[in-house]
């Protein structure tokens, strides 16, 4: 019953989230609108059990991924609508019915495809086996500290990599301003 | 007496043509029309107090006269389905229909003068016949099913007499308000009488009961896959009528905004009669209610819309508003009543409650008649201009205050009292007993704020002041009040004056309230289950049996230790009531009279609090702007795009489109390929793959996306698995 | 009610949404955003394996680096679109044709 | 009884004497050929009066006293047989009173080629006629396809300023739908063997055709589920039903006032009535494999039709999605297949004939007067506000219309409403619940279409209508009473049909 609740409403909260999101003509709404598909997709990890999938959702997304969108919102002018001194919008629009329309088709043929890939898998498990839930932290430490030990390091390297070169790249530089 | 069609049917019947008579005559002979509406509510009047008689002098307790006819057969083949309806009189039915066309016609009286002046005299007549007709056929009832129909035909007229003036902007945002707040609970109520058809196999009380005796609302309910135990869901459904009628919260908003119809009407239906009603068919329900363990929750509703409109009705200026939040207070200690299972008393204060609230309302119409003002900062003094109606109002005021030997005090403190006992016995009622004696303080300190406030003082406005008519006595203008005034006394409804049996006046032996109105037991509902149906015709064809009259019973069913224990409480009770009425009083006195406290100060102390009951909880903002404005209309908005614009401009006329295309494709196809396409082809195949290349070339991240999409799409989509 | 299929719908949803955002805005934040989205969908897809299909824990590993590579992508995304709108001023994406300046 | 035979007979072809007295008739004397149109249906109407006289209620079934077989096209089996049950009854009886009330409507407001108009009305009106009469397949079908010519050029000709678009929309919708029935009585005749009885709907009903199967494109699929859908298409784009509904608002909208009441008091219900007269009696098996699906459908169009109805500005507009929304009751009513369900649907199909044609004849009224139909206009100024005061006559009659629409109890709609939820909620209990608040929402847009139309101050545009003329509120009478007398005392409609819907309620209950 509370587990049936709780998804629902993490179904509910992640699915208008993301359709907000196609739907909403406002970047910084798209945006809140992420974060409660975000958070959505976290409550969906904790009904099956995944609780440290669940904590890092929000922590990284939460806390990390939205709130640096929301710096790269407001850093490149806000929501506004205005033309830059080359005469481009600046903030150009959100989409058209002509981007969307080929959006949408765009969307259809990855629909199929992923409707064509996923077939199989209901085909093949018919009975599928329900693991219990049981917490996953530990169980994930070790794992990580031994079979994926390569992996892990090569994400942390990845990740103060990508912390460098993003200061570096997004570094203001005087003599381009002319 | 017989219970025959002429006896019985002239009840709802006599106000029902009279109504069907004035839709014709009230355009052309007006005053016609007042007198017909009037005599046919008297007339009820007597038919009804001739059932009442025969009921107080007669049966039993538990007693009932079950009649029904056959409206409609579906019975076909082997296909069993009919649908009747009847008349279901008890104790309860028959105390009801006392008040109702004694209200009713007290009202009526007192509309021919109120209304008299209006260009649509005669209009307000009409809709007043078909409510009361309505309301009374709604109590007469014996099943759901009729009803729920007098029901939403009360709501008809409540619309079209919160619509009155209808020029008034307000008037259309307030009656189509009440309509749909009230349509919410009503949705409910149907599903839950669906739910009681489709177990009971029909909707009358008795087989309801029957049911419920036999258990047949165990199991469970599926809505999304979620189980739920039927009959909680079925007393819900049917509480949420309740709910909806009678303005408890949440869905209460639609009761203050009612006010903007005449007063005579606000008396009669949004104060005394139709507002009741809910509290009637929870009554009805109880044993549903009790099967359905939802008690508690009503409790607790009732304490909160108690409580809640009682704070708002604090700092109300409007003196019409102020009886409006006082009504949906005084209903919420009536639903209190049911939830501590107090059903004599949540009755009582049913009966009680109609006589002084009409009163009030009526006394407030005699104000504003007379001084063509709603605005008490703007009155004051007027008890020298109106010495009647300030006399019957004192004595309402008294009443629902809860001074002893009032009427008021007799109801309202047996449920306080049920409710403290139940505190005591189940700590989660405790919450219950604090609201409702809490809103009884607040009820006795804003009541007589609006009675000084009006009556007392120099005339704060004295333009106002120097044009009121001075009042005399007149049939139609203030005896009316006069006569529902006398009627708060407690002795009418309690041998004893204050119904704790502490002073007995004429011996317990006219306790008569409490010895006709029992609460159903779910012990005796079985015997509901022997019962035979019996037509509804020319002529009476009950068994005359003489059953032993109903005495009262000091203990109300309990063992003697305790039923003591029980009174020690209810005495508690009384005696907090007392203080607490007497201290409420006497602050509205000091506040403003003596003015030694002053008003203000407490206004700007609790200045977030004040702004908040100002807006009235926010409930309006949240349900219009917010969940209305906000989300509904621009969700229809999108919707009806979707359908014009986009479903049925790209889904079905893209079909057309599509046929266009293929006749140009096939014109094309012909033109360029047949004709010209071959000859000279090479050349222009080179320079259309130079094109498309060039083209996909553009260094655009989305198009390359969409062409590795694409790609990897029919890549995909050829493979086989 | 929570069933595989469930969760399939609700990532396949996702997943239509992200490519939708990405192929229809021309705003390159949109973009990252729906690049969020399809990532999202393809971690759920994986936790929902772990937990209907096999039941060991690799699903939650695989989710776990979706995370991490999408949160490193959206550092170094937003600083480049910050770079580039310092430069173009603007964040139009076909403003980003050209490979040249 | 030698007469009954040839009433039904008398009944179809009675308004083509009126077409054919109607073109003879000089084209300058349009009082002879208005007068000669009202004098024919009333005629019309009487003879079904007769027809209900003469009806033996407690018979199910065709009513052998007046069936007719004779026949037609004797190569292909092809009769031309007429009968009339409890099912058809109601719906002829509103055919006959709707089209006489119509013809007063038209008095006045039809003002170009007068002639060609009432002509068409007639013939439109043998069609509806013969469309609840047939019994034979093919003869069902003529008259079906007939009936889209008058339609087509009465909206296209005498509608409002998108009429072309309209009309042509209409008629291809519908004829996509036909289409598909069309293979279905293909099918059907090769399925029994091109025998006697392949165009007897009566002798194909009963579910011979469960077993059957069909193979196409390699596969071996029901025959009886692939023609079940067939049918269903056909029929659903007449109801309409959800996906199928857009040509509605449009064909509505652009009608004139009399063509908009026909079309939703009397064409909406041929769908309905083809369910229960076609699809459901020969494919029983398929139509009970498919009710939930069609329960579903209906939900949608209870609650989406009413949820774009709340959206709308232009007031007819919002009529024809109230329409939409109200079939889905119809339809709700028909997925139940239980008695209280069919009951209720077809009591549902009558009632929403008389209410809903109330109100398209009061908007018609109004369009008259003030020749715009916006509540709120393009512009965002009120289109109307203070009729109440303005029009007080009008007003009654509109709230009338408004309530029995809404279904407030004793109105004519919330018995059958009542019968529908009670039948469907005994099968689909989720779908019960969401559709009650199909009720509310129906509420709202109509209480609040009638707050910005009638409350409030008065619109100074609206200063100098006139209210209802005699002849105006003579024609609105008939339909006020049914909606009122059929909500206090349904039986005598209720009676009529009782034993054929529980016929087939047994039909459905078997499979």
């Amino acid at each position: 019953m509370f587990a049936n609740t709780l998804f629902l409403l993490s179904a509910v909260l992640t699915l208008a989230g993301a359709v907000l999101v196609v739907y909403s003509q406002n970047l910084m709404h798209a945006c809140i609108y992420l974060l409660a598909s975000l958070f959505g997709v976290a409550g969906l990890y904790a009904c099956i059990g995944a609780d440290f999938l669940a904590a890092t959702q929000l922590v990284v997304y939460a806390g990390g991924v939205i709130i640096l969108m929301l710096f790269a919102i407001m850093l490149t002018g806000g929501t506004g609508n205005r033309t830059n001194k080359y005469g481009l919008e600046k903030i150009p629009a959100m989409g058209n019915k002509k981007t969307f329309m080929i959006a949408a088709f765009a969307a259809i043929v990855s629909a199929l495809i992923v409707i064509k890939v996923t077939i199989p898998v209901f085909q093949n498990n018919k009975n599928l086996i329900v693991a219990a839930n049981a917490p996953t932290v530990e169980r994930i430490g070790t794992l990580l500290a031994t079979d994926h030990i390569l992996a892990f390091e090569i994400s942390s390297v990845m990740l103060l990599g990508a912390l460098i070169g993003a200061a570096v790249i997004s570094r203001p530089r005087k003599e381009i301003h002319d | 007496m017989d219970y025959t069609i002429s006896t019985v049917a002239p009840i709802v019947l006599l106000p029902f043509f009279a109504f069907v008579i004035n839709v014709f005559l009230a355009k052309r002979v007006p005053l016609a029309a007042v007198a017909i509406s009037t005599l046919a509510i008297f007339g009820s009047f007597i038919c009804a107090f001739r059932i009442f008689l025969d009921f107080q002098n007669v049966y039993a307790v538990g007693y009932h006269i079950h009649k029904v006819f056959t409206w409609f057969d579906l019975s076909a083949g082997e296909h069993l389905f009919k649908v009747n309806m009847g008349i279901y009189i008890d104790n309860m039915t028959a105390v009801m229909l006392l008040m109702v066309t004694a209200v009713a016609t007290l009202i009526h009286v007192f509309s021919t003068w109120y209304m008299h002046d209006d260009e649509r005299f005669a209009r307000f007549f009409v809709y007043m016949s078909l409510f009361t007709s309505a309301m009374l056929g709604l109590v007469l009832s014996d099943n759901l099913l009729s009803m729920f129909i007098f029901w939403e035909l009360m709501g008809f007229c409540s619309y079209s007499l919160i619509g009155f003036y209808y020029e008034k902007e307000g008037a259309g945002n307030a009656s189509m308000k009440a309509f749909m707040t009230t349509r919410v609970g009503d949705v409910f109520f149907l599903l839950g009488i669906l739910i009681c058809w489709m177990i009971v196999g029909s909707t009358t009380f008795v087989d309801i009961y029957a049911a419920i005796g036999a258990g047949k609302f165990a199991g469970s309910f599926n809505v999304f896959g979620i189980a739920l135990p039927i009959a909680t869901v079925a007393a819900f459904s049917v509480f949420m009528g309740t709910m909806g009628k009678s303005a408890q919260f949440p869905i209460h908003v639609w009761l203050p905004d009612a006010m903007f119809g005449p007063t005579p009407c606000s008396a009669l239906i949004h104060a005394a009669t139709m507002v009741a009603a809910g509290v009637y068919l929870s009554l009805r329900m109880f044993p549903l209610m009790e099967a359905g363990h939802l008690l508690t929750f009503i409790a607790y509703i009732g304490a909160i819309t108690a409580f809640g409109a009682a704070t708002i009705a604090l700092i109300q200026t409007d003196i019409k508003a102020v009886l409006a939040y006082s009504t949906i207070s005084q209903l919420g200690y009536m639903v209190i009543g049911i939830g501590v299972g107090s059903y004599n008393a949540s009755f009582m204060h049913l009966i009680t409650h109609a006589v002084f609230k009409a009163c009030l309302f009526l006394s407030a119409g005699s104000v504003i008649h007379s001084i063509h003002c709603q605005e008490m900062p703007q009155m004051g003094g007027l008890r020298k201009k109106l010495p009647y109606t300030f006399f019957a109002m004192l004595l309402c005021c008294f009443a629902i205050a809860g001074v002893p030997f009032f009427s008021g005090f007799v109801s309202k403190d047996r449920i306080l009292g049920d409710a403290l006992v139940l505190a005591l016995e189940n700590p989660s009622y405790w919450g219950v007993a604090i609201l409702g004696f809490g809103g009884a303080l607040l009820t006795a300190f804003y009541m007589f704020r609006m009675l000084f406030l009006t009556f007392f003082g120099e005339p704060r406005d004295h333009h106002i002041y120097d044009h009121a008519h001075e009042e005399h006595i007149g049939w139609n203008s203030n005896v009316p009040l006069l006569i529902l005034s006398v009627f708060t006394l407690g002795l009418f409804y309690s041998g004893s004056f204050t119904g704790q049996g502490e002073i007995n006046l004429f011996g317990s032996k006219n306790e008569w309230f409490s010895t006709l109105i029992h609460k159903p037991e779910a012990s005796h509902l079985e015997h509901f289950a022997h019962y035979e149906h019996e037509d509804f015709g020319a002529t009476d064809t009950r068994d005359k049996v003489e059953l032993p009259k109903a005495q009262y019973d000091e203990n109300h069913g309990m063992d003697e230790h305790h039923a003591h224990w029980v009174h020690q409480i209810h005495h508690l009770g009384a005696i907090l009531s007392i203080l607490i009425a007497f201290s409420g009083i006497f602050m509205a006195y000091l506040m403003y009279i003596k003015k030694s406290v002053n008003p203000g100060w407490w206004a700007e102390t609790f200045a977030g609090w004040r702004r908040a009951l100002q807006n009235k909880y926010y409930f309006d903002d949240l349900y219009i702007n917010k969940i209305i404005q906000k989300g509904l209309l621009p969700f229809n908005d999108m919707l009806a795009k979707f359908d014009s614009q986009y479903y049925d401009k790209y889904v079905v006329d893209g079909t057309a489109v599509l046929n266009r295309w293929a006749f140009n494709v096939a014109r094309w196809f012909d033109n360029n390929i047949i004709d010209s396409g071959m000859v000279d082809g090479t050349g222009a195949s080179v320079r259309a793959v130079n094109l498309i290349l060039r083209t996909i070339q553009s260094g655009k991240i989305q198009l390359y996306f969409i062409v590795l999409i694409v790609v990897l799409g029919s890549y995909i989509l050829t493979l086989r698995f | 009610m929570i069933s595989l299929g469930a969760y399939l719908g609700i990532s396949f949803i996702l997943f239509i949404c992200g490519i939708m955002v990405m192929i229809a805005r021309k705003n390159i934040i949109a973009i990252l955003l729906g690049i969020e989205l399809i990532l999202n969908a393809s971690a759920l897809n994986f936790a929902a394996y772990t937990k209907f299909v096999n039941g060991n824990l690799e699903g939650h590993i695989m989710a776990l680096f979706i995370i991490i590579t999408a949160a490193a992508e959206s550092a170094v995304g937003l600083g480049i679109v910050i770079r580039f709108f310092q430069l173009r001023e603007s964040i139009h994406i076909d403003d980003a044709s050209t490979l040249q300046n | 009884m030698a007469g009954s035979n040839c009433l039904l007979s008398l009944i179809l072809w009675m308004p083509i004497v009126g077409v054919l007295g109607v073109l003879l008739m000089p084209k300058d004397k349009t009082t002879w050929i208005k007068a000669w149109a009202l004098i024919n249906t009333v005629i019309t109407f009487a003879l079904t009066l007769v027809l209900y006289a003469k009806f033996d209620q407690t018979q199910a079934g065709m009513q052998n006293a007046f069936n007719v077989s004779i026949p037609w096209i004797s190569q292909f089996n092809i009769f031309y047989r007429l009968g009339v049950d409890g099912i058809s009854l109601p719906m002829v009886l509103l055919t006959g009173l709707l089209f006489m009330l119509c013809i007063l409507s038209s008095w006045t407001q039809i003002k170009k080629s007068i002639k060609a108009y009432f002509a068409l009305l007639l013939l439109l009106q043998t069609c509806v006629f013969g469309v609840f009469f047939a019994l034979d397949f093919f003869l069902f079908y003529v008259y079906w396809e007939v009936m889209l010519i008058p339609m087509f050029f009465l909206i296209g000709v005498w509608g409002g300023e998108n009429r072309e678009y309209a009309a042509v929309k209409f008629f291809l919708y519908t004829f996509f739908g036909s289409i598909l029935m069309l293979v279905g009585i293909v099918a059907l005749y090769f399925a029994t063997n091109q025998s006697v009885d392949s165009f007897n709907i009566l002798a194909l009903s009963g579910g011979k055709f469960s077993q059957l199967n069909v193979h196409m494109f390699g596969q071996t699929l029901s025959f009886s589920k692939l023609f079940f859908i067939f049918m269903f298409i056909g029929f659903a784009i007449k109801v309409p039903v959800f996906p199928f509904h857009t040509w509605l608002p449009h064909a509505h909208v652009q009608a004139p006032t009399a063509i908009s009441v026909i079309l939703a008091g009397v064409l909406l219900k041929m769908g309905t009535y083809g369910f229960l007269r076609i699809a459901f009696p020969i494919f029983p098996d398929s139509a009970k494999y498919f009710s939930t699906a069609i329960a579903w459908l209906g939900l949608i169009n209870v609650i989406y039709g009413a949820l774009c109805a709340m959206a709308q500005t232009d007031v007819k507009k919002l009529i024809a999605y109230s329409s939409v929304s109200h079939m889905g009751f119809v339809m709700l009513g028909l997925s139940a297949m239980t008695v209280q369900g069919l009951n209720g649907a077809v009591l549902q199909m009558f009632n929403h004939g008389t209410s809903t044609a109330m109100m398209f004849f009061m908007i018609g009224l109004l369009y008259e007067r003030s020749h715009h139909r916006w509540i709120v206009k393009p512009d965002g100024s009120r289109g109307y506000g203070g009729l109440y005061t303005q029009l007080p006559v009008y007003s009654i009659i509109f709230i009338i219309g408004m309530f029995a629409s809404m279904g407030l109890p004793g109105m004519s709609g919330f018995i059958s409403e009542a019968l529908i939820f009670l039948g469907i909620y005994q099968k689909f209990t989720t779908i019960t619940v969401l559709a009650l608040f199909g009720l509310l929402i129906g509420a709202a847009y109509l209480l609040w279409m009638f707050k910005r139309m009638f409350f409030g101050d008065v619109n100074p545009e609206i200063k100098g209508y006139e209210d209802m003329t005699k002849l105006e509120i003579t024609y609105m009478i008939p339909l006020c009473v049914a909606v009122i007398l059929f909500g206090i005392w349904p039986s005598p409609i209720l009676n009529m049909m009782k034993a054929s819907v529980g016929q087939l309620a047994s039909l459905l209950a078997t499979f």
